[in-house]
């Protein structure tokens, strides 16, 4: 066990994937020299050289196209977006392309390709650096869509992810990149694609995943001291979904409430809400409630703290579905 | 006669002199007459046996290609991109690669195809709607058709990046990779930017532009001021132009990029300049946009008579010979044609199957669900 | 009255809208001399020449980009992407730019564009000619999205669109295109916006968009011979949902079924689904059930029927919600 | 001294002679030493007034933008990105607009705003976080800032693309329009699909590409074997590269382009090869990737001292004057930062308010909702 921030365990992890894998490559926008604007890929081109960690031009459709290549030719490439909003340029090549391939090839063809993409507000940026685009990747078969909330999560599940031979879109909480923890550098229990119960509790389960995981443990603290015992279960997996642990839970407290910080209509917490309401009908008290970004382009810095999700509404969603 | 190279006769007088006023100055080795032109930059030394061969894989694509229309038209398939009218471009560049070389088509390249000596019923299958084009393209070294204008440049330009890393260029073994897009497809930014990552990465990739007049409807004219093979310079990138319709041409000027490309020289581009005979596709009404008097000037530049020509003056092929091809094709096409009117329809789950490596407990659920379903509606029938 | 199909219907309402609105232009692969590939602006170039209907490169960000850029100036574009699946080369441009845009000026720019999409399978196609990326755009604040599934609605809601100073991207149900109806050509009775109910029942709501309203209605009508009394709802609007007659009709029936041919996961239906829920959750008898295509990539053609929600997977979807 | 010409006074001497080893090729009409060099395609004809001019915009620009940069440290901005440098660039381009064009700028392009006369409170604001950058564009005739990189080159196609369809060009009176973006954008799909754009519809557009060296860490090595003036003619679009550090060749450069443009002649692009001075934005830390050497070389080419120089020995300006405009550059970075100072936060409702033309029920519903959330908040936090 040691202590650190996501961006030092994102960086350990590909740093331990790149010295295991020969095959493995990490390429994207100021990855090399610069070690990418947040550092996670600091000091790997100056370890591994700028053959295995590469600068590429300034253009997305090109990375994501050029990894698909490189994959076809047997590599693991492990691209970084930049940010959030500059993912779109690509997104041909990740839907109709890294998506679809394998599955074109009837199989023959498997595309282990790592997608990075630092995602999400609160960081007091400008616009296109504060998006949550999750929901994209996750309606878009072929793809696996992850996103890590904590330092020991990044630092295995970007290694699970590396080994992968499905591409993965892995999202990064940018705003809680610095934030420190305890790392496992032993071993890790869960797997890619498994949810986890990140606080237990018996009154009604709060679904989160990345930046609003920590939202909803700060909301479950102050419910408990009124007396409320929130159960927080952290998704970690958004395509596919770990749908057991979630049922589990609701069909114990007969209530959930879904936090992303995306807008949202038709994003994450729709499907949530609808496949447990689908499974748990009986068991549940009130219907899964979703507290989420508004439905409006993210707004200008100063307005973010309205945006985004917070305790204060996550709690007063949990009132609202204790009203029924 | 011997197997040395066959200039053209009568070298300064022939030289350019095909280029009729619509035509661009491009390489050219044997004009719309069949006669040998030379070239300063490209010389050309094969076989007899090669160059007859030539004119046996053009026959059988022009063959392969015209029973991918039949088969649409009898219902068989449920659309067909006919090649008509670029053998040449097809089987020069084809034949110009080596073993090792690796190919990323668009989706009319049944004539490179065949070159490579690969079943050509995946093609077949992916217009017949029973599957979507898959092959074990890594054995091939020929990847499957790309639908997505363009998409299959970045993918290319990828994979001779991969090349290089893998250290195998640097010699007359190392490996070439080629890119096949059409005019319409030099619009789209993924075209660009494949120009700029070989360029940048100093990847072994040539890039074989067929042009062929027409984006479905739209000529040069939407997309282009300049010619492509005039657009790579301007990224670092050689770019040749050559007569499409001379497959002497598109042999030789292939051969020199993919040479360069495996000798770690670094990227080209080249754009034959050729004419879609048929429609886009199937699908296509042509008449919409085009006259006949514009399909007259190009039938009079048809790529395989004009060889045949040459053929013949030179001796290196008649009668017999072209009987035997025909015989041959016509072989070839029963064949092909059999195949895939017996092609059967998949099977539900394969639509589940290949999605994922590593399999996902939801679509296996979603699997058992087709298939029950379709079990329950063949059961009703049965019944 | 005349009868028509929607192909027809299309082209007659965008025959109007460039005889009545000056700055209107019609933009796009093939859309001039050749009328589109669907024919949808046959002989629009003809009369109103190639400065108003104008063959483009083959380039959809270009499109897109230089369409906003047009709108900028005063003109109203109308967009035509030839397929579906080749929508995402401008995704960019159209979840970060023509979305966003209004917003970002503070309302000071307007940005009238009208992206036609022909979607959805059933028509033998091969890949990407079969797609439905709905949920992308509806999930994206700042557009609107709406999809016609008959002449009538076509004819009326392309004039509506290319009247609305909003970005719309508006989806066509391409194996709808040949189907003849009739088409009111003196006015129509509903905004762009609202939902219609085209069967009406007392049983349990179906609810449907583009291509799946006559599989819906199909079903209603087999279900009536079974003494099943279904409620059909055309949500032609996707964003936003006129969620006032769905809940109203949910609210009387107490089940409902959604139905899109878009893989279900993260699909329109959840959101149906979910906002139903919390809407008229003590009316439900049963969850909103969902009939989707399968979370796959769109199949090769002989699979289709397969994938395809029919008349048979939406009955047995209304049988599944009685047994609750 | 009159209005006339100011031709160099060694033309033949001085001409080509600054190009040192690290420098391209490029149209310069003023060394960095500060002596005229002739340039045979570019005269200037500027009255003293305006050769001053361009020395106020000189210094104004470079004070406003350092204290972009001071504010931000201060707390009061959450980012800039200077264009400490890049003065040359912005204001010889600025400066050759006519009223009747129109600027689309990337995010980096407050010279230009200054130049065009408009408040340049909204780009402090963007970057304050108070608001997304709105103005009245149509009246400004300068576009929003544009983040996304390049995006606004397809925007500034399409509008030029309306002038033309508006019969707005042909004469002098004619509209240009000019769309400024880095060397780092020139390898997105977006620029090269508004190069096709403008070439092939005709468009007066002027890409005015700032090669700063950088995107970012990355240096031109990673986007471009050949410079984007190179590659504009395989658009067919002349392109030209100047020397971005002098103001005099950045505005001659400019005119000539925008008046072609004018004149229904088609799209140009220029390369203005400069420096970005300052790491890329307030964030970033450039000490990782470069060193004071390179500096150094740059600093020597400083654009604003080779004007002084020039304008001094010229009897154009001198002590007195350089002070005033000091001075006057002084009392407008005091005014514009005590208007960011006291720019205060949006109403939660605007979040809401200019996402449509036409209302949507749901919206007003979240509205309602975030507007009485705030309000219980501000209520909680008051008692
Ligand atoms: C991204 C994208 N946009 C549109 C299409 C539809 N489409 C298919 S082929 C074609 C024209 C392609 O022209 P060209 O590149 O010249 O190739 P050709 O068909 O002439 O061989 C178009 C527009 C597509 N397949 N992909
Ligand atoms: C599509 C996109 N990808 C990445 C970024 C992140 N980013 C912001 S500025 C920049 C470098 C731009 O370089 P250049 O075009 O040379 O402009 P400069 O900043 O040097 O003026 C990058 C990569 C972005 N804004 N947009
Ligand atoms: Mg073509
Ligand atoms: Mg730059």
């Amino acid at each position: 066990m040691t202590t650190m921030s996501m961006v030092k365990a994102l960086n350990s992890g590909l740093r331990t994937v790149l010295e295991r894998e020969p095959k493995a490559l990490i390429m994207g926008e100021d990855v090399g020299r610069l070690g990418g604007v947040f550092r996670v890929t600091d000091g790997l081109e100056k370890d591994f050289g700028s053959d295995r960690v590469i600068d590429t031009p300034l253009a997305e459709s090109g990375i994501i196209g050029t990894a698909i290549g490189l994959a076809l030719r047997g590599y693991r490439p492990i691209c970084e977006i930049q940010f959030d909003g500059f993912v779109y340029p690509a997104f041909d090549q990740l839907v109709s392309q890294l998506a679809k391939m394998p599955n074109r090839s009837g199989g023959r063809v498997r595309l282990p390709v790592v997608v990075r993409i630092p995602f999400g507000g609160g960081i007091g940026a400008i616009e296109h650096h504060s998006e949550s685009p999750e929901a994209y990747f996750a309606h878009t078969a072929g793809l696996k869509v992850v996103a890590c909330s904590n330092p020991n999560d990044a630092h295995w599940m970007i290694q699970q992810a590396a080994a992968s031979d499905d591409p993965v879109i892995f999202f990064e909480p940018k705003r809680r990149y610095q934030a420190k923890a305890e790392v496992d550098t032993e071993k890790s229990s869960l797997g890619l694609h498994d949810a986890a119960t990140v606080r237990s509790g018996s009154d009604a389960t709060v679904i989160a995943y990345g930046p609003t995981v920590d939202v909803a443990l700060h909301a479950a603290a102050a419910a408990a001291e009124e007396g409320r015992d929130l159960e927080v279960i952290d998704l970690r997996s958004l395509s596919p979904i770990d749908w057991e642990p979630l049922e589990a839970s609701v069909r114990r407290t007969g209530r959930a409430v879904v936090v992303h910080e995306a807008p949202g209509s038709h994003g994450i917490g729709a499907e949530v809400a609808a496949r447990l309401t689908e499974q748990c009908f009986y068991s549940l008290e009130a219907p899964v409630l979703r507290v989420t970004g508004y439905d409006v382009p993210y707004p200008a810095s100063r307005l973010e703290e309205d945006y985004l999700p917070n305790l204060d509404r996550v709690l007063d969603a949990v009132d609202r579905s204790f009203e029924y | 006669m011997g197997d040395q190279p066959r200039p053209a006769k009568k070298t300064a007088k022939n030289r350019r002199k095909s280029a009729s006023a619509n035509e661009p100055e491009f390489v050219q080795l044997l004009n719309p007459g069949g006669q040998r032109v030379d070239h300063p930059d490209y010389a050309l030394d094969l076989s007899d046996e090669e160059y007859r061969g030539l004119y046996r894989d053009l026959v059988i694509t022009r063959e392969l290609d015209a029973q991918g229309t039949a088969l649409q038209r009898q219902g068989q398939l449920g659309l067909w991109p006919s090649l008509l009218g670029q053998e040449a471009a097809q089987v020069g560049s084809g034949r110009a690669l080596r073993e090792q070389d690796t190919v990323f088509p668009a989706y009319r390249e049944l004539g490179v195809q065949w070159c490579r000596g690969i079943d050509l019923l995946s093609s077949f299958a992916l217009f017949r709607g029973v599957d979507l084009g898959g092959r074990d393209v890594a054995a091939d070294r020929f990847h499957m058709y790309s639908i997505v204008i363009a998409s299959q440049t970045l993918h290319a330009a990828g994979y001779a990046m991969g090349v290089a890393k893998d250290g195998a260029v640097g010699s007359d073994e190392g490996e070439a990779v080629v890119v096949y897009h059409g005019d319409g497809a030099t619009s789209e930014g993924d075209f660009n930017e494949a120009l700029i990552w070989a360029g940048v990465f100093n990847a072994p990739l040539v890039l074989f532009c067929q042009n062929n007049q027409y984006a479905i409807s739209e000529t040069n004219a939407r997309q282009f001021l300049v010619p492509p093979s005039q657009r790579a310079a301007g990224f670092g990138v050689p770019g040749i132009l050559v007569d499409g319709n001379d497959v002497l041409a598109t042999y030789a000027v292939t051969k020199s990029a993919l040479d360069r490309a495996r000798h770690g020289e670094g990227p080209s581009l080249i754009e034959a300049y050729t004419y879609r005979m048929q429609p886009h596709t199937t699908s296509d009404d042509a008449t919409r946009y085009r006259d006949e008097a514009e399909l007259d000037q190009w039938r009079a530049k048809d790529p395989i008579l004009r060889y045949r020509t040459w053929l013949e003056a030179e001796g290196l092929a008649g009668g017999d010979y072209f009987a035997e091809i025909d015989a041959e094709a016509d072989r070839e096409v029963r064949k092909l044609r059999d195949r895939v009117i017996s092609l059967t329809d998949p099977e539900v789950s394969e639509m589940f199957d290949s999605v994922y490596a590593e399999p996902v407990p939801q679509l296996a659920a979603q699997r058992a669900e087709a298939v029950a379903f379709r079990a329950s509606l063949d059961e009703g029938s049965e019944s």
